[in-house]
């Protein structure tokens, strides 16, 4: 939470059933999850699948501060945003299967997950390269006018790309709309931050180098994050310079997450954590998100058990019918390869189809 | 006639586009202030306001995938590296992202933008700063390429890049922008007699906006920037002017050639060239950018296998010398393709004939 | 017969070169405490302690231009990328400081370093991820470039890399690197009688360094892997297998193909495929990365330049389909090399004969 | 002057010969960057040309501060730094002819200056390019348990580059014995820091964001530069981590420094300069550092009018001779076109001959 807490944060404004969407959120992500290691194990999924169980709570909690037209991008570790974000897991799950019906035709997989109409711009596999992209998207609300605000997630290894640097000072230099967000489980593969990254046991510093906005939150509880992000949001929206070159400084200007999680499971579906004892992932499965916010609802008579038990069946429901949905999904034909290569397509290529995603809201 | 500089070219271009579409914006290292570190931007920044050209920190890889993400947002950036050489630095952005988004999402996100900026040897710029990046990038499905050779070409493929849903790679020439500017010193060559007029009689100059409000120059179309029936020179960018110093240096020895410049390499306009060589039975490639893996040896393989009955000897490429740029200017100048050596190419080719 | 991974291969080569030479080091992502993203520097933190084999963070641009310092220091680094995929954001530091310092500095700084890791479709790791770099890079002078297509390629090829004083980028294949291992499924092909033994019979095993303290590959030199009298292949890496299984499957249609691995790029051996060429009259050439401005177009041009009289048909090359990569398993499969395009290929070529 | 300035500063322990010789470096820095002007205008000179004039004593008290084998590297304002590191100036001079007899043979040219013997390590034109080799060098003490500190140049717009941030954190994480420096003259072509950079009126945030130490210096007063320089270098020399691994911390580590300084000449030989008034440069040539070192020590009696017009004399000397040996120098032979591309060459490749200038020394 940003620090100087409120008396009152803004999630006390949440109603039961606010904070049991978010919860429906993080258990649909959870089992859906759960799924697809089941899937991957199965080899009905391939390439390099990155779950994201554990760090439910800081997509979760994060996008619950926005508009549904606020954009987000992130890296490979993209299912729960996308989810959170509201697309259906059947296109993301078809997505994994390498089907048509995937949302983006089986030609992304699990590392660029895409969604236009949910203004996730992805899903993307280079180590901080969305940074830059996310700048490009804060950019254009500065230079439509626009209100809106661009959240930017990377992984902590992504602090030691360079391209995380430019964006930081791009953005700031600009104050443009953006909330830069660490998602900071502490390792990138098997190399802790400390490690891998100076200066990490404060990464305010790495705010303060671009006189950026810092915050840290809770990234295991979904209303400490939630909190921190509406704050930051509501404070940017229609404060921030959205005119470039416009001489004063109009608003609050960027910025800088820093959201502790932890993921509970390996870095992909290969890796043997040998890093890290089990000792210490169950150490900090001991503040799952989903038992933590749970716990809050039960507490304060929020929900009941079973309004809980409803919940999780749905969850694990959706996610047995976005399996079925892929698998039984048709492959996607050969025709397909050189489609999508040009807008404008010459030669062999040719203009494809949108997803199906799209068409059924698109008209 | 229209006197105008291929600098001024470029301008126009960009200046029509932005009056045209309030989407489209230019981005770059000097663009605004500083009136274009070559003054291609020049005045730019007075019309249009700070809003839309837009001066950058020396961060290719930062304003590179800024325009990257404006452009799947559905802005039009045009992103100018202050030289292709600098491009290297964002080579993530340029090559993986933006050629690849739309295949990735499934066809969701588009990605118009425009990379444009100095390709090639600048004049004694040594090693790092000489790059020719077509032949290097042009094998990226997912890209377009434009290397213009003509004031008229260049704000023709410009018009059509800015118009265009796909990134565009567009290559231009340090050593022409001021070309046909008093006291310009371009186009050395050891034939001076054979300088070919900057404009070619005003054929090489570009409508203004009044006289063709709707000029453009489609891609995939290549230009016989000079008829002949006797040997075929390809040549792109810079290079096609010593290709016509080369062919009127020739046609003294009754050799006359055929000068085609494909003007864009992505797509290449490839029947344009095997219908030529069908006709002169002879093939020489100039290429500006080193040999090994070039623009050269494609096209080379592509009339091979198209055309290969109708050729009466090899093709001969001209290119780069398999070198880094050397800073010494007799060096740098023997290194680049020149008439000298297009002219002993044709001669050695058509040697039978 | 010696049963060995290419992995292992690998590691065998940098231990014994790093036992050799003390200014040996290894640096990279995961490559010491983890013990290699994919093993290949398995238990080398443990031989050579953390100043010699060093984990680095997700920096590439740092520690690759931090390699080329060290190595115009006097160091000999390796480098390693866990994938050629992720060196674009290290573009500028591979391919402007370490090929070109030796010439820029005018012969004062050699740059001993050798860049290695996975090259080519991994398998469904999309279009950011299926890097092929050879055709792309492989047009800069100043570096050496080795893609090794066996266990005894991949370790004499890379003892030489060390040893070399000049740049090497060394490319591997992460489908590979595991060949030979228990439960391996790679090497798909729809032809799977066709599976070549992945040691050839002990043939394609290097020697430990007990049985030859020496063994290492020069660059330059050509590999036939299989002899023929028919039609010549030129493959380079894993599609070395693709072509080896397709001459086995042409051979019971009675065509006899000789299959040649020219296995280093720069210098590129190509006496040798020209005097296959001589004799058999026919060439297909395979290679993964795409089509346009490739070193398929590249050996087609210097065979046309060199044997064109000789070739009884036109050149055929067999590309990675001119596409970005897909996620799904069956575009993918069918967008690469295999078996089943060279051996259309080669039927196609030598249909006249 | 790092801060919390001591008494006694260690300069107040050179004597005046030693003083005498920090004027003779800068007064012969710009008499031959004058002449490079002159002849770069009667076109003797190609490519790009950037003056040092008015950032001597940048180049001059840092490298002081040096002993010979402490290698440096630069960007291609570069001449500088190879004349303070003790290059004969007939040999840079050559090399911006374009002649054999130039340092790099007439290959590398004025961005590209190169002296292995003095440990100069370029020269490199790609602006913070040279962060990285910066640490290689640094990292190459650490590997061989060398004494050596490594003096890493860059411009204010190299701060700007992802090359310059990952080589801070590399640098940090490992402790390696670097010093980088900012020779902060405010201007990136027409860019003014505060354009183009985020806080830039405090760059002690730039090295914070690492942990990294942080000192600024007058970069107009080479006794300044000198001190600074003086200061990090001894706490550094012999007491940082020498070994990768090693579990303790051991010394100082890397060092940031911020050299405030000023060029009197356009970016290069062709900027109009219309980005900065006449008024600015002139009153910023009020202190120029030459006066300033004269006048010190004309004030202090530990120098005569007559020994600085002769330091001045031998300097502009220096220059013509340069100018008359580049002049007269042979061409390069084109056989050098194809020598020096490897070091192990094939086909048409050769080994080449090392310079002149090396010869010499390395028998
Ligand atoms: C430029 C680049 N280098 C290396 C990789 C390989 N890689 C993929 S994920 C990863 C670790 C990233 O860790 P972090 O940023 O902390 O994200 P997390 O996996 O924890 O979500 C690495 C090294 C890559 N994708 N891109
Ligand atoms: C990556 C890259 N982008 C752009 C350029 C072009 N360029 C050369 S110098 C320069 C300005 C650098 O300014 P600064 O770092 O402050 O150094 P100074 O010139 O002041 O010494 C620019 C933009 C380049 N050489 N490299
Ligand atoms: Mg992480
Ligand atoms: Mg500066």
């Amino acid at each position: 939470m940003i620090s100087g807490k409120p008396a009152t944060r803004p999630s006390d404004a949440l109603d039961a059933a606010a904070l049991l969407e978010l919860l429906r959120q993080m258990m649909l992500i959870r089992r859906f999850e759960e799924r697809t290691m089941q899937s991957y194990q199965a080899t009905k999924i391939g390439g390099f699948c990155h779950i994201y169980i554990g760090q439910e709570a800081t997509a979760v909690g994060s996008i619950a501060a926005l508009r549904k037209d606020d954009p987000i991008i992130t890296a490979y570790r993209d299912h729960g945003h996308a989810l959170a974000r509201g697309m259906e897991p059947k296109y993301c799950m078809a997505e994994m299967y390498g089907k048509l019906a995937g949302c983006a035709k089986g030609k992304g997989g699990s590392m660029h997950i895409f969604d236009k109409d949910n203004a996730m711009y992805g899903g993307h596999a280079i180590v901080a390269g969305q940074c830059p992209m996310g700048v490009g998207l804060a950019f254009s609300h500065a230079y439509l006018g626009e209100d809106k605000v661009t959240v930017c997630y990377l992984g902590d290894g992504a602090l030691n790309q360079g391209a995380f640097h430019e964006s930081m000072n791009l953005a700031a230099i600009w104050r443009l709309p953006i909330i830069f967000v660490v998602e900071n489980n502490s390792y990138s593969m098997g190399t802790h931050i400390s490690r891998g990254t100076a200066a990490a046991d404060d990464l305010s510093v790495k705010a303060a180098a671009y006189g950026m906005r810092y915050a840290e939150c809770d990234g295991m509880d979904v209303l400490d994050t939630y909190d921190t992000f509406r704050t930051l949001v509501d404070a940017m929206r229609g404060s921030s310079s959205r005119a470039l070159g416009a001489p004063a400084d109009t608003g609050s200007g960027p910025a800088f997450v820093n959201a502790k999680t932890y993921r509970f499971k390996g870095h992909s579906m290969s890796d043997p954590q040998k890093y890290r004892t089990k000792e210490e992932v169950a150490g900090r499965q001991e503040r799952d998100p989903i038992s933590t916010l749970v716990s809050h609802l039960v507490e304060r008579n929020l929900a009941t058990q079973e309004q809980i038990d409803a919940i999780d069946k749905q969850a694990k429901e959706l996610s047995h019918d976005a399996e079925k949905f892929a698998e039984e999904a048709p492959a996607l034909p050969l025709s397909e390869l050189y489609t999508d290569v040009y807008a404008e397509p010459f030669g062999p290529y040719k203009v494809g189809e949108l997803p199906e995603m799209l068409r059924k809201t698109q008209k | 006639m229209r006197n105008i500089q291929l600098r001024d070219a470029l301008r126009e271009a960009m200046t029509e586009e932005m009056e045209r579409d309030p989407r489209v914006f230019l981005m770059g290292e000097e663009v605004a202030e500083y009136n274009g570190a070559y003054k291609v931007s020049e005045g730019m920044l007075a019309k249009f306001g700070p809003r839309r050209i837009i001066d950058t920190p020396i961060s290719e890889t930062g304003f590179a995938g800024l325009g990257v993400g404006a452009a799947m947002y559905g802005l039009r950036p045009i992103i100018e590296f202050m030289s292709w050489s600098f491009c290297l630095v964002a080579a993530d952005q340029i090559l993986n992202n933006a050629p690849k988004m739309l295949y990735m999402s499934g066809g969701q996100f588009k990605v118009p933008i425009v990379f444009r900026g100095n390709n090639g040897a600048g004049g004694q710029l040594g090693s790092t700063h000489s790059w020719c990046v077509e032949s290097m990038f042009s094998c990226v499905p997912g890209l377009k390429m434009a290397i213009p050779s003509t004031p008229r070409d260049a704000k023709g493929l410009l018009k059509t890049s800015i118009r265009s849903d796909d990134p565009v790679f567009f290559l231009e020439s340090e050593r022409m922008l001021g070309w046909g500017a008093r006291g310009d010193r371009d186009f050395e060559t050891p034939y001076p007699d054979t300088f070919t007029p900057y404009l070619s009689g005003g054929k090489w100059a570009p409508p203004t906006i009044e006289e063709d409000a709707d000029f453009t120059i489609p891609f995939g179309v290549a230009d016989i920037k000079k008829a002949g029936t006797d040997c075929t020179i390809v040549a792109l960018g810079r290079p096609v002017h010593f290709a016509l110093a080369a062919a009127h240096e020739l046609s003294k020895e009754g050799i006359d050639c055929e000068v085609i410049d494909p003007r864009t390499v992505r797509p290449l306009d490839i029947e344009t060239i095997v219908r030529s060589v069908k006709k002169t039975n002879y093939l020489v490639i100039v290429d500006q950018s080193w040999p090994f893996a070039s623009i050269a040896s494609e096209i080379a393989m592509q009339v091979y296998e198209r055309a290969m009955d109708h050729l009466d000897n090899k093709i001969i490429r001209v290119c780069n010398d398999d070198v880094p740029a050397p800073y010494a200017r007799n060096l740098e100048l023997e290194m680049l393709p020149h008439p000298r050596k297009i002219i002993e190419a044709v001669r050695a080719v058509t040697y039978n004939a």
